[in-house]
């Protein structure tokens, strides 16, 4: 079970570790990109953390979706419409609960890669966020499936998110602007799978604290 | 970093405030959302012409509002898309009856953001258009990333398309005329120096003293190739040919389909140059290249293009679409009809173009 | 050094080259000696207006020549003043019958230099005035020196006495204006880098990564104090108080006397700005500033003139006397009486200002 | 005796000199001026010797003035009004002449002073050229009068205007672009006094060579 308190606590951490890591995205950005991400991203969960005590009396969902709105409306980028995407969805899949079981985490995590690939329509291997998502999200399915508790199934997914993730850094972009570079690109690990296993070890890190 | 600011974070804004103080008689803006629009807005009955992106490149697109070009431009943060709710506010509050046009330079956020912003518009019963330039043969043809880059033509779409506009064309009319503009230009950079993004506070890149950087894009995105520093004739000659040769260029791009009520995708090609073509010789300085430079590449650029066959029948050189205070420049060559030679001469009255008022 | 040139040998003539052939609606150009004039020089019966200096502030003079602003200008070397047989030809090939106003920055090259080419344009029987422009605030008043230089107001009154020119004022009351001009503009420049002449290759001066040069010359030259980097609006807010509230400013020029017909000399006072005046306010880039640090400028300039009583009524922003690609700024304010407003707002087309046609 | 031969190995003397110390003269304008005075100097007396051809077998007044009228059309900036004026008012001073007795330079370094602060209008103490040129031309005056040779009246010329260019280094600039520093003008030695003195030096060591 993942409480509303821990959905709360995963994104006030997530603020906390974009903070943190605000110039390592943007320096892994500068590689292949525009140099943005980390401000981007760090910009938008400050946006989120002005917006959050409106809200965290209500549902994970209503928490999610004004994330995702926050998201949208002041990270701008690539990075705002997917990430915007991400916790909209993800604040749909589990609309009114309270709290999360494991296979409510399942959903959720589906319907936010689901609307990420819908919006940005990249594919496994194109050398974004979605190489780190796609594998978190089915080392999480398929580790419940095996029976493994919460934090064992986060913790593979973030495993799996983690592996993704240094699995960009010889891909050759095809989608956002290190595509432009081509074959430039390689030996670079993608800024966007970096914030995503950041934000997914976030929520392991709140899940796995004695509550 | 070495720059006339205040700090990071109110950058944007500040140049806004000076901008709308300096042009009152030209434009108007509005913070939070932030969007610069048409002084006399909005104009009944005519399509309003809508672009944005991030800031940084200025003029582009915030110093072409007014009339006979934007009736409105959005300005993300430095170099970072503006958001939907910026592209929605702005459409509703220029928007004429005639429905918006939103040019979208081709790059991930921009293209989504600005297919948000559509799909909210709609749902304001607000018609709506997106047109995507992607004129940067820097980046190699290809139909499964994402594609060319919108650069300089974005430029020379936004002067031709307004002064369409003002003329009374319907969205359709624009919007068609916006994608033709789109595929006959195509465009090349490439940098000397580094931009410094103002939250970042170094450079982006580094160049040493005898080194340049070819194919560059407007964020200072790494470019094709990075060389030795060579004379302006031979990077002239090394832009202006991968222009004039670049062949037949497709992809396919993401359009409303106002019928179908869903977004189609759609096969565009770029034919490429012909010799007897008559075209518009664009060159444009990055930021940090001052003017005096940029005529002796127009000069070899002319040559070139006479050695091809390709007759320039209008100019333009300046700093038009920048990548903060970056040194090198771009050059771009629009193939003209005269329709679009006629519409370019049209007045035009922006604080970074003006001409015939 | 890091330039878009061939060679520093080549530079001035191919830059004018690429401006001909960027522009032959409005200018031709004459090489050997250099000088850049109107495409439809002579107007028959109108003032000719020459203005020259040393090349590197482009667009200005070159790119200032064409309908309703100057005949001809004449660039001299990168930061040198042009040779005297520039200006002679210059004159001969625009006069129109009406006598030539020389506009003549004062610095001791080009004063000497215009006086010489003056000279000898009397003995082929043109009727010769020289106006100097002297504004800049950040050289401490002196009756015994060379006085202060001229710079930003130039710009203005170029574009002025062009349009006076265009419509038929007469020598007499063109050089008038000019004087008029001159004595109510004041600017004041500052650097964030050095710019580095083609020819030398190596910047004119070294500023630390924090440091800044106020006062600053548009030749690099030392300006009145080097001091830390400061935010924007404390930046603007010295320049502009130096410029508001710089006392009356007395000084000594050589203008030629007709009737005596010889050089005398002539005391000009500049009246300092009251509150209430109607101003001009220009903020223009050295170089290598983008214009969207400039309107962070403006924004700060305005407020200041607001709290000072001075009433903006027009505004100019960009990149028109510059320093080659150095980083920084100048702020020129000009008081404005009807006739000057008036003239300001008549149409001009020329490569670098182009409004009203 | 000076003889036109002299005055011809002179002006290719200081044509090479120029070029020997274009970087140097550049460097002091730097300090206080716009650094081009080596350039514009070197570029001036490349016009002249392309000229000299064409004049080096007519009389010594001819030579200086076509010399004076070079550096006018080609130098620009306040050096060429200046030595443009030096050398034309040099070659009207000893008109129709091909060789010149000490009275003869005495007049010739007169007339060139005269013209240069006639076209300048600076004073002694000004820190300009005028600070080398006028003591060197007392000097040699006095030299002649007190029954001095040539050799040794130029030696003193030149050891005047060297100090006089020294002289220049604790001045407040009342002239040229160095004005406009006003008191950081101080502490550098002024680029035209140096030329002027190179020059001048570049005379006594063609006339003190063995013909
Ligand atoms: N079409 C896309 N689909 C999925 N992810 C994308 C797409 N385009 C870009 N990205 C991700 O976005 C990241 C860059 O985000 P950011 O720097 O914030 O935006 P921008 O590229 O507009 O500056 C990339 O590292 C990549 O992971
Ligand atoms: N009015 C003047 N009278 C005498 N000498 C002058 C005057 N103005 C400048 N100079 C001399 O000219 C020198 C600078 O020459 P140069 O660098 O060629 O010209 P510019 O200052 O126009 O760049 C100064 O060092 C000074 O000796
Ligand atoms: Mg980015
Ligand atoms: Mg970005
Ligand atoms: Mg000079
Ligand atoms: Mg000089």
């Amino acid at each position: 079970m993942v409480t509303r308190d821990q959905i709360v606590a995963w994104l006030k951490t997530v603020a906390q570790v974009l903070e943190e890591n605000k110039d390592y995205l943007t320096q892994l950005d500068a590689a292949i990109g525009d140099a943005d991400h980390g401000i981007n991203m760090d910009r938008g969960f400050k946006k989120v953390m002005s917006q959050l005590p409106g809200v965290e009396d209500k549902d994970i969902g209503s928490i999610l979706k004004t994330t995702g709105m926050a998201l949208i409306s002041s990270v701008g980028g690539a990075g705002g419409p997917l990430y915007g995407t991400l916790f909209m969805r993800a604040g749909m899949a589990v609309d009114g609960k309270y709290e999360l079981t494991d296979e409510d985490l399942a959903a959720l995590l589906q319907a936010a890669v689901d609307g990420v690939v819908q919006r940005g329509r990249a594919q496994l291997g194109d050398k974004t966020m979605v190489d780190a998502l796609t594998p978190a999200t089915e080392a999480f399915k398929q580790a419940i499936g095996e029976g493994a508790d919460t934090i064992e199934a986060l913790r593979r997914a973030v495993d799996a998110a983690e592996q993704g993730m240094k699995d960009t850094i010889p891909m050759l972009a095809k989608k956002g602007r290190a595509s432009y570079l081509g074959e430039r690109s390689i030996g670079h690990q993608d800024p966007g799978a970096t914030s995503s296993y950041l934000i997914l070890k976030a929520l392991l890190d709140v899940i796995s604290q004695p509550q | 970093m070495k720059k006339l600011i205040n700090t990071p974070e109110s950058f944007v804004k500040e140049s806004l405030e000076g901008m709308a103080a300096a042009h009152p008689d030209m434009i108007k803006i509005h913070l939070d959302p932030n969007f610069v629009y048409r002084a006399d807005a909005p104009v009944q009955g005519k399509v309003a012409i809508i672009s944005g992106g991030g800031s940084g490149h200025e003029p582009m697109h915030v110093g072409f509002v007014g009339m006979g070009m934007l009736d409105a431009a959005c300005p993300g943060e430095v170099f970072t898309s503006p958001t939907p709710d910026q592209m929605l506010e702005a459409a509703k509050v220029v928007q004429g009856g005639a429905g918006v046009l939103y040019i979208v330079k081709n790059y991930s956020g921009d293209v989504m953001n600005f297919e948000m912003a559509a799909d909210l518009a709609r749902t304001e019963g607000i018609q709506v258009a997106n047109i995507l330039i992607d004129d940067d043969v820097a980046v190699k043809d290809s139909l499964y990333t994402q594609g060319r880059r919108g650069v300089g033509t974005t430029v020379l779409a936004e002067k031709i398309c307004g002064a369409a506009a003002e003329r009374g064309y319907d969205l359709k009319k624009v919007a068609d005329l916006c994608r033709r503009v789109n595929i006959n230009g195509r465009s090349m950079g490439m940098a000397l120096t580094s931009c410094i993004v103002p939250a970042k506070g170094t450079p982006t890149f580094d160049l040493a003293e005898d080194e340049m950087e070819i194919g560059i894009g407007i964020h200072g995105e790494p470019g094709r190739e990075r060389m030795k520093l060579k004379p302006a004739d031979e990077i002239t000659e090394m832009l202006a040919l991968s222009i004039i040769e670049d062949p037949a260029y497709t992809r396919i791009v993401r359009e409303w389909d106002d019928e179908k009520g869903e977004w189609v995708d759609v096969e565009l090609v770029d034919p490429p140059f012909q010799p007897g073509d008559k075209v518009l010789a664009f060159v444009n300085s990055m930021g940090g290249t001052p003017v005096a430079e940029l005529y002796v590449v127009y000069r070899k650029l002319a040559e070139i293009c006479e050695k091809k066959g390709l007759q320039i029948v209008r100019s333009l050189v300046g700093a038009y679409i920048t990548s903060l205070e970056m040194q090198g420049c771009s050059i771009t060559l629009l193939k003209m009809d005269d329709e679009m030679l006629e519409l370019w001469d049209a007045p035009v009255k922006t604080p970074g173009l003006r001409w015939g008022v």
